[in-house]
């Protein structure tokens, strides 16, 4: 039975920039379950950061929440317990949610820990914070935190300051400070961008292997879907502050409805595609301080249609795990096929699965 | 960090040996004779002159000057107290000025890292607006100003502390001028470090510490305050000089005896040992809060102080 | 998860046809932003603080030009009998405010006299700031003063301009030896507290606007050389300068057409910083009495000339107080709302 | 014990009033006692505030030069002489005085009953050893010319350094006889020995403390009405106790003054009206303030502001533009709206209340004025001037130290010259007054707003500045007549006739200004606060601004 532990609704958040508002997220739904991980991709700016920051409580100053509900479910006292974190203050938030149970691991590890702190007082913290544990006992599972994220000699790391470790390093205590107060939900922002390629594959594989061990929820932010293919069970494609396509990892991948997740997945760096160049995709996001009109894709889209340009096209299901915000899909929506070098990169991927799957 | 501090060390008393050497020459251009009071005949002067050995040769004067100074040996004051050592006068006076000026730093970087925090956090509000407001109003209106108001407030009309200096009053006789010092302390310090605020507080790692739940004083102290406090130590040397400008009329206001008063006197009655002692002074003590802040910055951040012996903050 | 449409559509017939290949080319300009100047003032525009700044910065200016004209006085005319007279401006004086009375406080009991009703031709008179105690217009000669603060201030950035930035720059970009040779001179520089310098300076040449503005260029480029040095640090390691350089380009070359223009409107900006300061010296020297010579008057020197009237007349020490200090604020809140405006680290979201 | 108490309270009050009108100090002083013996609490310590606004410079008296310095050191030591109220000399030290029939000797026999505050007797040594002190060059006073100018023997060569201090024309024949011996007659000589310079000095004690004499209470002797029991070199606050040894403490009511340096003078006058001060000095606007007040009091001081022209610089060697220069502004003007102090304007060099003649009448009373503010006849002059030249346009720059007066005095006087004289612009130069003095000492300037206190009591102490080659002559005027009258008023024939002497003085006043050889234009005057329950301060024009011995506070 999956049992659903974080439903966002309608979350819209608006900033107000000197260059006036911005409307970074605008509706935004999001379904996480108990031990699942829910991957959200999208171009920078596309407001994927801003949603988490909204479910952990961190908006900056200027961000407001327009509308919407993020329900989570959680152990209190005993019960469990559903409550909108959006109606919980920012010190509910810190006291109860924050660490305890939804943490959260940033994108730049070199910029994420305190300069001024030693890593072992980073990690014990927040169980010092939340639990009052004990110095010593905070300590000694500050060195079992270290050891599960795979750093070598933990007891006298725990006296090191940031600046004295590599960036892959950081990245572990980072979410070694995530994990130690047990959480239930864990919100990866693009852990890896910031890494070099050898390394990336260690972090994720990190995730992976306590998620098995301990069965947490992961929230997984990035711009690469090579890497969602390699955590998440379920994605969400995120564009201009909307979700426009959604399901679980098989239905992105080898029925993609989107132009944009089109486009995604042909950036997808890849050893055997024929051609010469990888296939970006054209243009910029929209700028979100003007006001969007139609579907906020269109212009970069090779199959916009007429209509794109009036009306913002709603989410259409395909099946009951997948739907996509696209014209193409609706009853009236014109003859299409998918670009070539699509089709061939699916053929390619489904082998490629299979082999996987065999050996 | 031993290294560290032994380089910026060497490095201070180099400057120090600079600027004395430039203070002499500059000394040298200065126009007038600390003798040339209408009373006393050119014959009169010579003897005078030669008495004090300012007929010798440029550098036979400095060289003795440096001689005598690395013994304490300032030489003796031609004008403001006639036959006095120097040192003599600054012993007596710098301890006035050392206070008033640690005084109006306290005072000033308390209340002013106080507003600047206020109003970081509650950036873009109202308060945020009125400390910026008042923290340029600060800066803005010069320190004798606030002198002779406050004089005027609290010693005259209210009667509530003393309007004039003196030593048997304690504290209570430092209370105005240090307020009235502090002011520019306090709006620079406000403003720093409500800049300083923001940057942190928008920081990653701040936003991984709240993400921990970390919150109220904690993130603001050991954390943000901490990280911030980084860049607010590097205004004190800046701080420091505005303080012995402001020194110069706040101590004259309220008939102070400490160093500032003293060099405006100096400068007027051309009394060259005091001149050169006095700026001398200024100097070393900038440069001492200089070293200070460098080596207090080291403590405070792990990243200069833990760094390898070659590295240089 | 299928919504309901909200809005009903116009449909046409050809709404659920593709646009075609044309659509990407042509709509990419849509969305294209605003050229960097006028992004720049937009956003300055959108700071409250620095509008009033620009706003109050161009009023003072406007003053200091036409204010000493429209007087109808001369800023050194002496007056005989129009000595220490309160302010008095027309209109106003029919509502009992600035007709020219004040109160003294003498210690026989208080006092208010009116010299616009005692002296001969006084009914005629109007001193809108008042007149000091050698019968001067405090009107006229305040905007004079201002003048020479905004003189000092034009110093300022010229003197952060051409000296701190050149030497900054010099010494970013050659590194080694010379900077470390560069360096250790400005800390020696930087070593001796500007009031030993600014002082010495003044007494050695003769007082004078010649010998402030040394002063200041001597001492006030020091923060801007530092600036531009870490500019010139992080932009020489820059792909484009190592492309230029590759090209056979020469260091000036590199440093003034290639790095300058990307640094310097940053520069500019934190030159502004260094206005307040300087026009603080000014007031500073004043105040010592080695300030811009008499009869001339500075705002510094006016309210250290006044300054001695304080607890006698009260008014005379208020408009050149008011005036730097708005000059000041307003100088500050421009710099603060330039910087925000320009810097990307201060930008929101 | 407590009805006992009132009772002998009772009986002393009674007993206090019958011998204090039978005049017995002695007694009065017993009951003194004996009320304060009771009632401590009531009789609060009467210690006058007095501000000074620039520091004592120097405790020694053969050092010092400074009016602050001067009064504060003439509380504490005393010398032959001293100024009473009326600005006479009157002895002190001195039981009797002898005087040579040709005046070229003096015989002082000193009272015996004087001790320093160490308890050493006050000597004839102590002056002896102070003089040659003062005439020693190695010393370097600045004040040791006034040897010369009391004439005693061989001074000039001592302060030459061709003979030996010990060879000075002062001896002491016994512990208590001062013997002087003159070069020539100086009429006005027991007015200068109340000048401090000529204060004595105890050598044993000199010889203890060495080069710290004078730098805290420990390192100083007193003989006079009050010691020193604060004291720092430049300190800002200065406090001195009745001297108990003072052979005439009797006479001496004041518990002791404290002295507080306040150099703004807006600051001083809030601390006068919260009461913590007893005695200030007014400035400029505040005179407006306080003047209808009855604690308002305005002093003369003997104090000259003139201007020096300097004749060798081009058109200032006509005579014709110096008068036109001297006559074209409004010194009324200056002193009434400017300085409010009680400054009055000087249409003379000599200053008014500086001398007595031997007609018993002030140098004043019997001389005349010159340059008197005329501005029609001061542009008769210049049109004079400019034909005589051959130029129509002056430019001269005006030298002034940078005091809010002197700044204040000049921009009326460029202001009213460039109105008066057309073509005639100055341009003013301020500086410190060490700068001002050090540029007119090098004939470095075209003209200088600049002062002269009197030393002592007497014509001479303006008269020979202006002789040529004179030391203060900046200006280089010179005048063949003028030299002569002054020189033989000196030491020539004049000397020795008192009368002859006075009225060539006044000639020579009259050619001096006949010839505008310099510029006079006010005389100072203090405007000072004494709180009402104050009295008995002397405030003197010549030598010593302010004395307190006779001080009351009530």
């Amino acid at each position: 039975m999956r049992e659903k532990i974080l439903e966002v609704r309608d979350l819209a958040i608006t900033f107000n920039t000197s260059a006036g508002k911005v409307r970074a997220v605008r509706g935004v739904d999001l379904d996480l379950h108990k031990g699942e991980t829910v991957a959200i991709v999208g171009e920078s700016g596309s407001g994927k950061s801003v949603t988490t920051k909204a479910i952990m409580g961190i908006l900056s100053n200027n961000g407001a929440i327009d509308s919407g509900e993020i329900h989570y479910t959680f152990e209190h006292e005993g019960e469990t317990v559903t409550e909108n974190l959006l109606d919980f203050s920012k010190k509910q938030m810190r006291k109860t949610i924050n660490g305890k149970h939804i943490a959260m691991i940033f994108q730049d590890p070199m910029t994420s820990l305190d300069p001024t702190m030693s890593i072992g007082n980073q990690i014990i913290e927040g169980m010092r914070t939340h639990y009052k544990t004990k110095k010593n006992e905070a300590q000694k599972k500050a060195v079992e935190l270290l050891e599960l994220v795979g750093i070598t000699d933990p007891e006298s790391r725990m006296k090191n300051y940031p600046h004295q470790l590599s960036g892959g390093m950081r990245q572990r205590i980072v979410i070694a400070i995530a994990l130690a107060c047990d959480p239930d939900v864990l919100i990866c922002d693009e852990p890896t961008t910031a890494l070099d390629v050898t390394i990336q594959a260690k972090i994720l594989e990190l995730i992976q292997d306590i998620q098995k061990k301990t069965g947490i929820s992961v929230i997984y932010i990035t711009h690469d879907l090579g890497v969602v293919a390699k955590v998440a069970e379920y994605v969400n494609v995120m564009y201009a502050g909307k979700i426009v396509e959604k399901g679980t990892v098989e239905d992105i991948f080898y029925d993609p409805k989107h132009p944009y997740t089109w486009g995604l997945l042909l950036a997808m760096p890849d050893l055997e595609t024929n051609t010469d160049k990888l296939v970006s995709i054209p243009g910029n996001p929209p700028n979100m301080a003007h006001d969007i009109v139609g579907d906020p894709f269109y212009p970069r889209n090779t199959y916009a249609l007429h209509i794109d340009k009036k009306v913002e096209p709603p989410l259409i299901e395909v099946s009951e795990t997948h739907s996509a915000a696209t014209w193409l899909l609706s009853e009236q929506g014109p003859e299409y096929s998918l670009p070539v070098e699509l089709e061939d990169r699916i053929t390619r991927m489904k082998e490629e699965a299979k082999l996987y799957a065999a050996g | 960090m031993k290294k560290y501090i032994l380089k910026r060390v060497g490095m201070s008393v180099v400057t120090l040996l600079v600027i004395v050497l430039v203070l002499f020459v500059l000394m040298q251009l200065l126009p007038g004779s600390p003798f040339n009071d209408e009373r006393l005949s050119i014959e009169q002067q010579q003897v005078l002159m030669s008495k004090y050995g300012l007929n010798d040769s440029a550098p036979v004067q400095f060289f003795r000057y440096v001689r005598n100074m690395l013994t304490g040996d300032f030489g003796k004051s031609y004008t403001i107290s006639k036959d006095t050592d120097v040192a003599l006068l600054l012993q007596n006076r710098l301890p006035t000025s050392l206070l008033l000026g640690g005084l109006s730093i306290l005072l000033g970087s308390v209340a002013g890292l106080f507003l600047g925090v206020a109003a970081a956090l509650k950036h873009n509000s109202l308060l945020d607006s009125a400390a910026t407001f008042f923290s340029v109003i600060g800066v803005s209106i010069p320190s004798y100003v606030f002198a002779l108001g406050l004089s005027y407030f609290f010693g005259f009309q209210l009667s509530w502390l003393p309007m004039l200096y003196n030593a048997d009053d304690g504290l209570r006789a430092f209370a105005l001028p240090a307020v009235a010092l502090s002011m520019t302390v306090m709006a620079t310090v406000a403003r720093f470090t409500r800049t300083e605020m923001i940057e942190v507080l928008n920081s990653d790692y701040m936003q991984l510490v709240e993400s921990k739940g970390v919150s109220g004083v904690h993130l603001i102290f050991k954390h943000a305050l901490r990280n911030a406090s980084i860049s607010i130590i590097t205004i004190l040397g800046p701080l420091v000089v505005s303080l012995m400008t402001g020194s110069l009329v706040v101590e004259k206001i309220f008939s102070i005896p400490g160093i500032g008063q003293l060099m405006v006197q100096a400068i007027q009655s051309n009394d060259y040992n005091v001149i050169l002692a006095l700026a001398f002074v200024y100097s070393a003590l900038y440069i001492f809060v200089m070293l200070a802040v460098d080596i207090l910055y080291g403590v405070l951040d792990p990243r200069i102080r833990l760094a390898k012996e070659d590295a240089h903050g | 998860m299928d919504k309901p449409l909200n809005r009903p559509i116009q449909q046409t017939l050809n709404d659920f046809s593709f646009i075609g290949q044309d659509n990407v080319r042509v709509m990419d300009e849509v969305y294209e932003e605003d050229s960097f100047w006028k992004q720049l003032v937009k956003r300055i525009a959108k700071n409250k603080g620095s509008v009033f700044g620009f706003v109050t910065i161009t009023l003072i200016i406007f003053m200091a030009l036409v204010g000493p004209m429209i007087s109808g006085y001369e800023f050194d005319e002496q007056i005989a009998g129009h000595e220490s007279m309160a302010p008095r401006i027309p209109v106003m004086e029919n509502f009992g405010i600035f007709d020219g009375s004040e109160t003294l406080k003498t210690s026989t009991g208080e006092l208010v006299v009116n010299k616009y009703e005692t002296i001969e031709g006084g009914e005629d008179a109007y001193h809108w700031f008042g007149t000091d105690v050698l019968g001067r217009d405090l009107f006229t000669r305040t905007w004079v003063g201002t003048r020479i603060s905004l003189y000092i201030a034009l110093v300022a950035v010229i003197v952060d301009v051409f000296i701190g930035m050149s030497y900054g720059m010099i010494s970013g970009y050659y590194g080694g030896k010379v900077d470390n040779a560069m360096q250790r001179s400005v800390e020696v520089l930087n070593g001796i507290p500007n009031l030993v310098v600014v002082t010495l300076l003044i007494i050695v040449l003769k007082p004078g606007l010649m010998s402030i503005t040394l002063a200041i260029a001597i001492t006030g480029w020091i923060g801007m050389s530092r600036v531009s040095r870490a500019s010139m640090l992080k932009l020489k390691e820059s792909e484009y300068v190592l492309a230029a350089r590759t090209m056979g380009a020469k260091d000036m070359t590199i440093m003034y057409k290639e790095i300058l223009p990307n640094i310097f409107s940053q520069l500019l900006i934190m030159s502004m910083f260094s206005i307040p300061n300087a026009i603080f010296t000014e007031a500073f020297l004043a105040f010592v009495g080695i300030g811009i010579p008499v009869p001339m008057a500075s705002l510094g020197s006016l309210i250290s000339e006044n300054f001695k009237s304080l607890t006698t007349h009260f008014y005379m020490i208020v408009p050149p107080v008011l005036v730097l200090a708005l000059l000041m604020l307003s100088f500050n809140l421009l710099a603060d709302g330039l910087r925000d405006a320009l810097d990307p680290t201060m930008k929101e979201v | 014990m407590k009805n006992l108490s009132k009772k002998s309270l009772w009986l002393s009050g009674a007993a206090s009033l019958l011998l204090l009108s039978a005049c017995d100090t002695e007694a009065t002083d017993e009951v003194d006692e004996s009320v304060e013996a009771e009632a401590p609490a009531e009789t609060d310590e009467q210690v006058l505030n007095v501000q000074l606004n620039v520091e004592v410079a120097s405790m020694d008296p053969q050092i010092a030069t400074d009016g602050t310095s001067f009064e504060v050191i003439a509380n504490t030591i005393e010398g032959l002489y001293q100024t009473d109220s009326d600005g006479q000399a009157v002895p002190a030290l001195v039981e009797s005085a002898e005087k040579g029939e040709d005046g070229l000797s003096y015989t002082f026999k000193l009272r015996e009953d004087a001790t320093w505050s160490n308890g050493e007797p006050v000597t004839a040594h102590d002056f002896v050893y102070a003089w040659r002190r003062l005439a020693d060059p190695d010393t370097g006073s600045e004040y040791s010319y006034i040897m010369g100018i009391a004439g005693l023997v061989n001074a000039n060569e001592v302060l030459a350094g061709e003979k030996a201090p010990e060879e000075l024309g002062v001896q002491a024949s016994d512990d208590y006889t001062l013997d002087v011996q003159l070069a020539n007659p100086v009429p006005y000589f027991e007015s200068l020995m109340s000048f401090i310079p000529f204060f004595p000095l105890n050598e044993d004690f000199m010889t203890e403390v060495g080069d710290s004499y004078g730098t805290s209470p420990e390192t100083l002797l007193a003989n006079g009405a009050y010691e020193v029991s604060s004291y720092e070199p430049a300190a800002t606050t200065i406090e001195l106790d009745k001297n108990e040894e003072y052979y005439d403490a009797d006479n001496v009511v004041l518990d002791g003054v404290d002295y507080q340096v306040i150099k703004d003078s807006q600051q001083a006058m809030l601390s006068y009206q919260n009461g913590d001060l007893d005695l200030v000095t007014l400035a400029g606007e505040q005179v407006d303030l306080f003047k209808d007040d009855p604690e308002f009091v305005n002093v003369q001081a003997g104090y000259l502001w003139y201007i020096s022209p300097n004749t060798l610089v081009e058109g200032l060697e006509n005579a014709n533009l110096r008068k036109a220069l001297a006559t074209s502004f409004d010194k009324q003007q200056i002193t009434d709206t400017i300085l409010k102090d009680g400054s009055v304007p000087a249409d003379y060099i000599i200053p008014d209340g500086l001398a007595v003649g031997p007609d018993g009448k002030d140098f004043r009373e019997t001389s005349d004025t010159y340059l008197e503010y005329d501005p029609e006849g001061a542009k008769e002059s210049l049109e004079a001037a400019k034909s005589e030249l051959g130029q129509d346009s002056f430019t001269f720059g005006l030298l002034v130290e940078d005091t809010e007066s002197a700044i204040n005095v000049a921009q009326v006087l460029k202001s009213q010259i460039e109105s008066n004289l057309d073509g005639v612009t100055i341009e003013i130069e301020q500086m410190p007054k060490k700068t001002r003095l050090e540029r007119m000492k090098q004939a470095d300037y075209d003209l200088g707003l600049t002062r002269w206190g009197p030393d002592y009591a007497d014509p001479m102490t303006y008269a020979d500045l202006w002789v040529t080659d004179g030391n203060n002559n900046d200006g280089a005027w010179s005048n063949a007549d003028y030299d002569e009258l002054v020189y033989s008023s000196i030491d020539g024939e004049l000397s020795l006739d008192d009368e002859a002497r006075w009225e060539a003085l006044k000639e020579a006043e009259s050619i001096l200004l006949n010839d505008a050889g310099v510029l006079p234009v006010y005389q100072k005057g203090n405007a000072v606060m004494v709180q009402d329950n104050v009295s008995g301060i002397d405030f003197h024009a010549v030598g010593l601004p302010r004395v307190y011995k006779f001080a009351v506070k009530e």
